[in-house]
């Protein structure tokens, strides 16, 4: 069983970190990964950067700039993490867009992931519809989960069918908006959690964008399997570094 | 073979909607009721009412003589120039208006590289008393200062794009980010025959109103029914499409799509992306553009502004793929010197990014007898500081 | 009564050709030769022909939704701003030159103020590979760098007038001295409906295609034969002369004139001549002028350089004394506003002439079933600095 | 008889000299009148000065614009002329434009001019049908003799009707020119000169524009009755002042 389907069902609120590879050193990917797996992080989201990431508020694009100017590549990424699975056992996800990924070949990206231990990807340019007709078939051959967002706007009929061809969980972002350009749910939000609830999906629901505190971590997942940190994330490393990742946990969990 | 798109949204192996999650309901929307909404005859009426009154539609087809006997051959000029705004792109952005008022849409949000794309979109959004957003490289901004306070004077928003290279390309980014965030009561006018579908084949059927006039008024004034050859320069392409569209499947009509080679190909500053470019995925769309083998998208460069981007549009990257088009590549230098020859032949002073399709007539020969009609994309007042400092006027 | 230029080239009491002998000839040779060359049916098959297809007419007449709705009555603007080269005085240059060549001239002189005379003149000049050389004063070469700029592009040599008050004044008058000394092969394109005759009467009928297509636009989109006002800004008076041209003798068609109150009509920062001024002699004709009790010739002054004139043509001269026309003045400050309005109703960016005009509707209640034509008679792209510093944009 | 006619009746080539009112100094007017006669200038033109003087040169504009500059208007000259015909005999032509004359009123000024003893008028800008039509009776009732131009250009037929409403003499504009742009008399202009000596006229040709020297002084009195010397005069003065006429008659005439 893959390690994203089996964290799943650990009977608890799931806390899932984003963090830009190659940000803020070119070098930090493999500290980070290990200092939140052992504060307690259930699922990573490995972001690979991109020049034009444009599902991403300023924090986001500006880490993955910064990574670029770094040196990151997909190589070098892949390289960083080729004995990642001997020290760190939690779920890990690429996020990333698709130019990359297709540049590199999709094939040989997916082959790489498998090699290296990655369990699933979450690259929100490649619409369901393609990945359905063209690359389900390679992600699942290398036991990739793809995971896909659903919206406050997706339809219900959409919400289904990307409940019918998922086989993870189901990436719920919280509002209409880019990354980082929340601060607080609102009713909204919360009617939207509750609806989505109520459809008694297949695939459990992590909740992404606009979680950066205990408040709203909390909100998201009163309805939902877990939540997603990116932002906050990133801007804690921007201030401390990445020496110090217990003290970002305890500002989301206690 | 067809060299339009098909019922999937394609042109060849190129188009689509490579879009998050987050734009289609948006996208889909317009998906579902673009083809229906341009069908409509009272859509048409508006349309065609508003290219005639207010943009000034036809643009003329003007021989130019002298331009034709110094190149031995018949050249025919398609007068976008003459456009209200001063470019082709007015004929886009009065298509999307009234799209977006259908579609009940009260705020509209555009991204603009030299501000051409943007001054039409405020222009149409301030006839329509509509709320407007122009998302523009903070670079740019500082460049392209006219357009900027036309913009302003329209009654639109200009919002600095600081990400990434603070060009064009990111002043796109930033504009699909606010529509991510907007996505109930804004319409996205996008300028160029780029972007997710149905925004390639929406913008090139707004445009094609260029290739239908040339086949009538060719007819009026020659007797034919078609050209020999099309010339048109390439920036994401929309210019080029609506001149090529009603003769794109007739193989008699030859295709010369006219790339930005800026500084030299090879210098590391142009913006030639059939040349440089591999196919990928940009702005939501599958096409040819200028990235690092690693799939970083490059910045590209030329003197005009206009076609200072690194993708080109689904149908052009077929029409280069399948060989429909001559693509030819023309430096900053030539360009500027076609349009001061333009100047002095014939008493107009084009777009630099007309000007690079200018200069065809100094890389190719045409025959005597040949008809070639050329797109006059756009005027070059918005380009008179360059030109000044160019040729030291 | 007729408000049409008599046999003897006046306008009632305003007209002639008060000249020194050594312009005799010159003005003679035009005089005998004008009408008849007008008449010709080769000659206006070319005139229509380059207006059609160069030109880029007919130029629309636009019904403004907007601003119609804002001022409770039905406004049509004549779109002179889409022409090439952004004015009216496209269509006077298109005729001079093809006069000009009937009459064997092959060097061209012009005066320019704001420069879009000159750039019209070094258009049709580049156009049929003339000589053209554009006096303009070098204070106007200093603020309107743009328009100079535009005219080198096209060939022209721009030469300072460094006499007097350095305008437009002076410029006319070093053309005429130029003219003067060079009586055989130049021919002197002046811009506006001022000179002696027979020019006020030549420029009038090349501008009057104006009026004639507003005759038949307005017929086909209202089935009326005749607006019940036209309103056009007076600087020397020429695109008010087209658009009155066709309906001078309607009295059933009343006209308004606009005249720039500059910083207040009695503020000495002004042009309003028609309040101004007195009857007296300028450039060549028998005219209203600004002018001392002395007769000295007083400089004018307007935000707008191309109503920055201190005289007005003969034609209207007449039409103010008999009450033909409606005289008004618009201070700087009204026509700048009245741009900025158009800019966010209509999205058209005026030229500030224009906008002097179109600030008649803050000065004038219409009925709601009046129909209002308004010559907008050229683009504010030019203008655009001023409109920058004045709205600090 | 008019001054003029007497004049012409004399048996020499004739001097006259153009210069403008008011300048170098408002109050030279009289000094240049006076200073001229007593060193053998047989006519004098006074320049009234005009803001717009379309038929002259940079030299003559200049001095025209200083001469306003210092006060000159119509009335002041008349003002200073008013004792004119106390001191000084020769033939007095005043130079001006029309529009100044015409606010002044043209019968007003014919009555002033013949007041303080002006003999003629040279109106560069008052076309000669609309001389004939409506001022010359008032002219002609004030003893002013109004002097027309004729220039290389004007056709014979012309140049005779132009004699036939003459009475005082001929300007003869010696080339298509402002007044001071010419250095020189060539071949054109002699054949020019020959041209209209040969047409008999019943009025004398006196040859203006383009005469600074004795050479030209010489070349262009071979054929006609005198020349007229404008923008040298004004140079000379520019730099010299007025107190020292007679060096410059000097150099024109032995
Ligand atoms: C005058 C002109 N021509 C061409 C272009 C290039 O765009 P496209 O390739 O979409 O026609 C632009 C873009 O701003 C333009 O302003
Ligand atoms: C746009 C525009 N309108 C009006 C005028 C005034 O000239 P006219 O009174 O001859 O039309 C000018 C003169 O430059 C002009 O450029």
């Amino acid at each position: 069983m893959n390690r994203i389907n089996k964290k799943l069902l650990e009977n608890k609120k799931l806390l899932s970190i984003y963090f830009t590879a190659g940000y803020p050193s070119l070098d930090n990917t493999v500290s980070i990964i290990e200092g939140l797996e052992k504060n307690g992080v259930d699922i990573l989201e490995i972001g690979l950067p991109f020049s034009d990431p444009l599902a991403d508020g300023p924090t986001i694009q500006a880490s993955s700039t910064q990574a670029l100017n770094n040196g990151m590549t997909t190589k070098v990424l892949f390289t960083q993490l080729k004995d990642i699975r001997k020290t760190v056992s939690i779920p890990l996800i690429i996020m990333g867009y698709f130019n990359p990924i297709l540049q590199y070949g999709v094939e040989a990206f997916c082959k790489k992931c498998q090699e290296v231990g990655i369990d699933g990807l979450i690259i929100p340019d490649l619409p369901v519809d393609v990945y359905h007709d063209e690359y389900q078939e390679i992600f699942e051959k290398h036991k990739l989960i793809n995971i896909f967002l659903i919206t406050p706007q997706t339809s219900e009929k959409r919400i289904r069918y990307i409940d019918s061809i998922s086989n993870g969980f189901i990436y719920m972002v919280s509002s209409s908006s880019v990354t980082g350009s929340q601060s607080g749910f609102g009713e909204a939000q919360t009617q939207y959690f509750k609806r989505i609830a109520n459809l008694k999906l297949k695939n459990p629901q992590i909740v992404g964008f606009g979680i950066s505190d205990k408040t709203t971590f909390n909100q998201a997942t009163q309805f939902a399997k877990g939540a997603i940190i990116g932002s906050a994330f990133i801007k804690y490393v921007s201030e401390f570094g990445v020496n110090n990742l217990k003290r970002f946990i305890n500002t989301i969990k206690d | 073979m067809s060299y339009n798109i098909n019922t999937k949204g394609y042109y060849g192996d190129f188009g689509g909607a490579y879009i998050p999650e987050m734009l289609y309901p948006n996208v889909e929307e317009l998906r579902q009721n673009y083809l229906k909404i341009m069908s409509d005859s009272e859509f048409q009426k508006e349309f065609h009412q508003l290219l005639k009154d207010y943009v000034g539609r036809p643009s003329p087809l003007y021989f130019a003589k002298r331009l034709s006997e110094k190149y031995e051959t018949n050249i025919y000029l398609k007068r976008e120039d003459l456009n209200h705004t001063g470019a082709h792109k007015i004929n886009n952005t009065i298509g999307q208006i009234l799209m977006a008022k259908r579609l009940g849409k009260h705020r509209i949000i555009a991204e603009t590289g030299a501000g051409q794309h943007g001054v039409a979109t405020a222009t149409v959004c301030a006839l329509m008393g509509l709320e407007c957003i122009i998302y523009m490289g903070e670079i740019d901004i500082a460049r392209q200062a006219p357009n900027v306070a036309r913009m302003k004077m329209l009654g639109a928003t200009v919002i600095p794009a600081k990400s990434g290279s603070k060009t064009l390309k990111d002043a796109t980014n930033e504009a699909i980010r606010d529509w991510i965030n907007n996505p109930i009561n804004t319409h996205y006018i996008i300028g160029s025959v780029v972007g997710p579908h149905p925004y390639p084949d929406m913008v090139a059927r707004f445009q094609a109103i260029v290739s239908e006039e040339i086949q009538w008024q060719l007819k009026e004034q020659t007797g034919k029914t078609k050209p020999d050859y099309i010339i048109a320069c390439v920036g994401g392409g929309s210019n080029a499409a609506g001149a090529y569209y009603h003769f794109l499947d007739n193989t008699d009509v030859k295709l010369i799509a006219v790339e930005a080679a800026g500084k030299g190909i090879h210098s590391g500053e142009s913006a030639a992306t059939s040349v440089l470019g591999k196919e990928g995925i940009i702005h939501g769309s599958k096409t040819l553009l200028m990235q690092t083998t690693d799939g970083q998208i490059t910045e590209p460069y030329s003197i005009s502004a206009g076609l200072d981007y690194p993708g080109v549009g689904p149908m052009h990257a077929h029409l280069y793929k399948s060989g429909r088009a001559e693509f030819l590549s023309i430096t900053d230098n030539e360009a500027m010197n076609a349009g001061l020859e333009l100047c002095q032949l014939e008493g107009i002073i084009p777009a630099i990014e007309s000007s690079h399709a200018l200069a065809t007539f100094k890389k190719k020969q045409f025959k005597p007898n040949n008809v070639v009609v050329l797109s006059l994309s756009g005027r070059g007042d918005k380009d008179l500081e360059t030109y000044i400092n160019h040729f030291k006027l």
